[in-house]
């Protein structure tokens, strides 16, 4: 990969997110720069997978969610009053721990997106399609059987179907929540390869349990901990994949990656 | 590639407020939609209580709700008496006679298929409650007719019309509701309750009994009072068994009416104030059926809060 | 040991119990059938039109009228009932609005059928000026059905995955968009199967329309404004006046005939039901 | 809401001058008769409609001032309060109440006082007539009913100003058919028909030793009697007038009503 210099695509500044009185993350601080891939790791129900929803605030579906502080994306908050968040989901996209594929054909998963801003032309269709297949790593797999349902795909296939619904939209972030927790190691490593190729054109977060998986995609890495039930969580170090696996400057950090707990 | 997934975001920032906007439009919509439940409640009372204005505003509430004097008049209705007294009564009557046989064997039936039948045997008992649910009230009715008060008659030597007739009728209506909600409580139990309870060495049937029904407790009123619900606004059945009197009943086979049969028999030929009257009944059926769901609003709070 | 001697008695009794009501169903169903379904498989009778006063009428204006008047009611509620329950389970949020709501539709599932009736009388047939007709019968019992149509609709919804809606919004949907594109098709055999019951509910009930949709007619009914005479209204009228001759034979081919076509749609219902949860409520099939 | 859409053609003109749609309501008494001229009509005008049903006499008349209908039929006569002088009385036919029991009950014959009795609840068991110790089941018709009217008036003396009830228990029917119906499946029971509908499953009883026969009736011998009347409101036209003169016709009247009623003309008391 050429050397270039870092730019952050987002950057979260002091975020906090509460469920009614509920504190669940707070004051989290970190960068997200550009075209590459940060990691967010840390035990299960430390709050990762819930900050990861905050970036593209999806969180707003859930009753009684308050967010303090800021994300911002290439300079603008995107929680400042009037802030269009359906524009911001179709910038910010999301891989699901499941696959999730919905109850339509391969072609009709993929178009789902375009269609919506409304592209109508069939060829055009028919290219955004074949293009988000192929980056997705799956359209020599369904080229065949595009009208059949997506849901008869294999779990790893599926989640990389959801990979290319969302390439469809032509993002500028990926978020993946877990992505590979449902599926077998073999389809694991498809996924992650692929991370490695859509590099190129997307910036891209990933929350795993799995820090072997942080070790081998990520460039960065987040580590979040729940000190004591009842507490939110909160932000232990960040920085440098390499680094953090190697040397990390929090006993707690280490203590995780060397397997003590979680 | 770039450049066309930017003019899309655009797009999509521009249509923004249309968005909104359209979501607004559509959020009130389905909110009208489900409105129509709050309007239908609010119409109902409405119609049925400006019919019964006049009867009760001519008549009074005494001479209308408290009194045994039903001497209705077809052809002058302002010459007839309106008193519905008997038929509230009738309509109590009946409905204890149904809950005294159908709480016991609609408990009974849903301990049956949590607890006692095994697998296969429960399906049978559930499926076929179900089914029992939905016969038509003109089915039972008539099998109510056919059958029962010819037996009732052999047996005590009436005419085999009446109250007990009636009773019977509505055990075959209200026994679905309180099996299939008993049931339901009894299977929404914990089954911690049912494995503590045995581990102390409690045989089956005390276990059903000391710790079982006493926490379902709650859930059975509520399936019994569903059921009652069903019992007093049953209307057919009833009417075709029930032997249409206007006599005050104090037997089990006497011959009277309930709200419900004397509003479906005499609708269809009374005007004026005579069929204001039969509004009034409805209105009481209405009141009641607000006191029963009242009844299982607070009983499913001190559920919920226990 | 008493306490097992008890326990033993107590088994017979809830044995007993158990096998009553599955007695009374089976003693019901054959007393019916036995008596009325040689008449109503007979097309004579099942084709015939009816009689007013003489013997050897039919009841086909009576079929259709039933038929005709469950799509009717089916048609108004419907649509109302699934945007109601797409607000109950897409947009409601608890609150005071949402518990009304809900006190109101557990009011109108528990008012008793004749009280619909005389509503349905006092505002479609008598204010609206509309006349006994198929249209204030479906009026009426698509209010009746109401609260069980949503119900069972709303449940449908909620069965859709919720990652489904957080996909579709995650790639720029609204959420209108993703009730529309996503849910509801998703939704939508569950929508239809818990259809199918309340269309039984609807042929068998009786004191809701006998005010409402008319008892008696000799011809088939073609405008919505048409008197009609649904089966169940019918079978109550002919054994309540008893004005043809052979009402008995009427009665008991009409109530089996009823009953074989609720318990039909039962079974439809069921049928349904389990495909549908064997399709769809599995999830995503894994290979 | 006339629907009667005639073009005020007679019963001699052609066919197809008479189309339109009658509908007619009213007593279940009347009813055989009417459904009977209803079909004559249909089959001899192709272009009509003519739709019968029943309700009793009161729902007939209340629903032809209402004007859902076109000719209300009726067992009884108008009462005060219900003629504004607007509705025209057609006769159509002559008809006994006969006082009928379960023939189990060995009883042939009943004084009016008895009736009277028995129908008032005064006497409540059938070992008062030498019967067996069972309870009178009393089985009459409902309010709306024009026979109902009848009976009252002339076996329990009821007037308009002091209405004679007949005893609380009693069963109401909704037409003549219950009636005869629970009375012959009920060993104890006792109730009143419309003559026409006299058969083999019960029996009908003397009245003060006058049997209800035609020509008893007919002669004025057994008194409980009245004429069947269709209403209209305001003279009868169109179609409403054809169907009126049908039955009104002297085939008509000797073929239909005389089978089971008596025709208007052989009527000798007013």
């Amino acid at each position: 990969m050429p050397e270039e210099a870092l730019e952050n695509k987002m950057v979260i500044k002091d975020l906090s997110m509460y469920y009614t009185d509920f504190k669940a993350i707070e004051d989290v601080t970190f960068d997200v720069p550009a075209r590459r891939i940060t990691a967010l790791i840390g035990p299960s129900g430390c709050g990762k997978s819930t900050l990861v929803r905050c970036l593209n605030r999806m969180n707003d579906l859930i009753e009684g969610v308050r967010v303090e502080g800021e994300v911002v994306l290439d300079s603008e908050n995107v929680y400042q009053q009037g802030f269009d968040t359906i524009g911001l989901r179709r910038r910010v996209g999301m891989v699901f721990q499941r696959p999730n594929p919905f109850p339509k054909s391969i072609y009709e998963n993929v178009a789902y997106g375009p269609k919506l801003v409304g592209i109508k032309d069939k060829e055009e269709l028919d290219f955004i399609v074949e293009d988000s297949l192929k980056k997705a790593a799956l359209w020599h797999e369904v080229k065949t059987i595009l009208r059949e349902s997506g849901q008869n795909l294999s779990g790893g296939q599926q989640q990389r179907l959801c990979i290319a619904r969302v390439i469809a939209v032509q993002p500028e972030v990926i978020l993946f929540d877990e992505p590979c927790s449902a599926i077998d190691p073999v389809a694991t490593q498809l996924i992650e390869d692929l991370m490695a190729e859509l590099k190129e054109n997307f910036t891209m977060v990933i929350v795993t349990h799995n820090m072997q998986q942080a070790a081998r995609v990520s460039d960065f890495t987040a580590f979040m901990l729940v000190q004591e039930q009842g507490q939110p969580g909160r932000l232990i170090e960040y920085g440098d994949t390499n680094t953090m696996f190697t040397n990390p400057s929090d006993e707690r950090t280490e203590r995780y990656i060397t397997g003590r707990f979680g | 590639m770039r450049a066309r997934g930017g003019e899309a975001v655009t797009g999509a920032c521009f249509k923004g407020h249309a968005f909104a906007d359209r979501e607004n439009r559509v959020k009130v919509v389905m909110l009208a939609c489900a409105s129509v439940a709050i309007l239908a409640i609010l119409l109902i009372f409405l119609f049925i209580f400006r019919e019964s204005l006049p009867s009760i505003r001519e008549l009074g509430v005494k001479n209308l709700f408290f009194s045994t004097d039903w001497r209705p008049n077809v052809a002058d209705p302002k010459a007839g008496h309106y008193g519905m007294l008997t038929f509230i009564w009738g309509t109590l009557l009946t409905t204890f006679g149904a809950m005294l046989i159908s709480t016991p064997l609609g408990i009974g039936a849903a301990v049956f298929i949590d607890q006692v039948a095994p697998d296969s045997m429960a399906r049978v008992v559930r499926r076929g409650i179900e089914l029992l649910a939905g016969i038509p009230s003109v089915v039972i009715g008539w099998f109510g007719l056919i059958l029962l008060v010819p037996a009732i008659a052999r047996v005590t030597g009436t005419s085999g019309y009446g109250v007990a007739a009636a009773s019977l009728v509505l055990v075959v209506m209200a026994l679905p509701t309180i099996t299939t909600l008993s049931a339901e409580t009894l299977k929404s139990l914990p089954a911690e309750l049912k494995e503590a309870s045995v581990a102390m060495g409690a045989t089956r049937w005390q276990t059903i009994y000391k710790v079982l029904l006493p926490s379902a407790r709650e859930g059975l009123l509520i399936a019994v009072i569903l059921g009652m619900g069903r019992a007093i606004g049953e209307t057919m059945a009833v009417q075709m068994v029930i032997g249409n009197a206007r006599a005050f009943a104090v037997s089990p086979f006497a011959r009277t009416s309930t709200l419900t049969t004397r509003i479906v028999t005499d609708t269809g030929e009374a005007s004026g104030i005579f069929r204001s009257a039969l509004f009034a009944q409805a209105l009481v059926l209405l009141l009641i059926a607000m006191v029963l769901i009242i009844l299982i609003r607070v009983i499913s709070r001190k559920r919920e809060a226990a | 040991m008493k306490g097992s001697r008890a326990d033993k008695a107590a088994t017979v009794v809830f044995w007993a119990l158990g096998l009553v009501t599955i007695a009374l169903l089976a003693f019901i169903i054959i007393e019916i059938l036995a008596r009325g379904f040689l008449t109503a498989i007979n097309p004579k009778f099942f084709l015939g039109k009816p009689e007013a006063i003489k013997a050897g009428g039919g009841i086909f204006p009576m079929i259709i009228s039933s038929l005709y008047l469950a799509a009717l009611t089916i048609l108004i509620s419907l649509p109302i009932a699934i945007g109601a329950a797409i607000y109950m389970a897409e947009y409601a949020k608890k609150g005071r609005l949402n518990n009304f709501i809900r006190f109101c539709l557990d009011s109108l599932a528990t008012l008793p059928s004749i009280v619909f009736g005389l509503f349905g009388l006092a505002l479609f047939v008598i204010y609206f000026r509309w006349s006994y007709c198929l249209l204030a019968g479906a009026f009426t019992l698509a209010i009746l059905n109401l609260p069980i149509l949503l119900r069972s609709t709303e449940e449908a919804i909620k069965l859709v995955p919720n990652t489904y809606r957080e996909a579709s919004m995650c790639l720029g949907a609204s959420r209108w968009t993703t009730i529309r594109q996503v849910v509801i098709p998703t939704a939508l055999p569950g929508i239809m199967t818990s259809t199918i019951l309340p269309i039984g509910r609807i042929m068998g009930e009786s004191a809701a329309i006998v005010y409402t949709t008319g008892l008696f007619i000799r011809n088939i009914p073609i405008s919505p404004f048409d008197t009609a005479a649904p089966l169940a209204g019918y079978i109550w009228y002919a054994q309540s006046e008893a004005l043809v001759p052979d009402y008995r034979q009427i009665v008991n081919g009409g109530a089996a005939l009823l009953l074989i076509i609720v318990f039909a749609i039962y079974f439809l219902a069921r049928w349904a039901g389990n495909r549908y949860q064997q399709t769809k409520l599995l999830g995503p099939k894994m290979k | 809401m006339l629907l009667s859409v005639g073009c005020g053609g007679r019963p001699e003109t052609a066919d197809d001058s008479i189309r339109g749609e009658v509908k007619v309501a009213g007593s279940t008494t009347v009813l055989p008769i009417a459904q009977e001229a209803a079909v004559e009509f249909m089959e001899a005008n192709k272009r009509t409609e003519v739709e019968v049903q029943g309700g009793g006499s009161s729902a007939g008349i209340t629903q032809l001032k209402e004007e859902v209908i076109d000719i209300a039929n009726s067992s009884r006569e108008l009462q005060p309060g219900e003629n504004d002088g607007t509705i025209v009385d057609h006769k159509i036919a002559f008809d006994i109440i006969a006082i009928i029991v379960n023939p189990d009950l060995k009883i042939t014959n009943l004084s009016r006082k008895q009736v009277k009795a028995i129908f008032t609840g005064k006497m409540t068991n059938w070992k008062e007539f030498g019967g067996p110790d069972r309870e009178i089941v009393v089985v009459i018709r409902d309010q709306a009913s024009g026979t109902r009217e009848v009976f009252d008036k002339i076996a329990l003396g009821s007037t308009s100003d002091k209405p004679v009830w007949c005893v609380p228990s009693a069963i109401e029917s909704a037409s003549n058919g219950v009636i005869r119906e629970i009375v012959g499946a009920t060993p104890t029971a006792i109730g009143y028909v419309s003559y026409g509908y006299v058969n083999k499953t019960i029996r009908a009883v003397e009245l003060d030793g006058v049997s209800p026969t035609i020509e008893n009736a007919a002669e004025g011998r057994y008194t409980m009697a009245r004429f069947l009347h269709m209403f209209t409101q305001g003279e009868a036209e169109g179609p409403t007038r054809s169907y009126i003169d049908l039955v009104l016709s002297d085939e008509f009247q000797e073929e239909v009503v005389g089978q089971e009623y008596i025709e208007v003309k052989k009527v000798k008391r007013q």
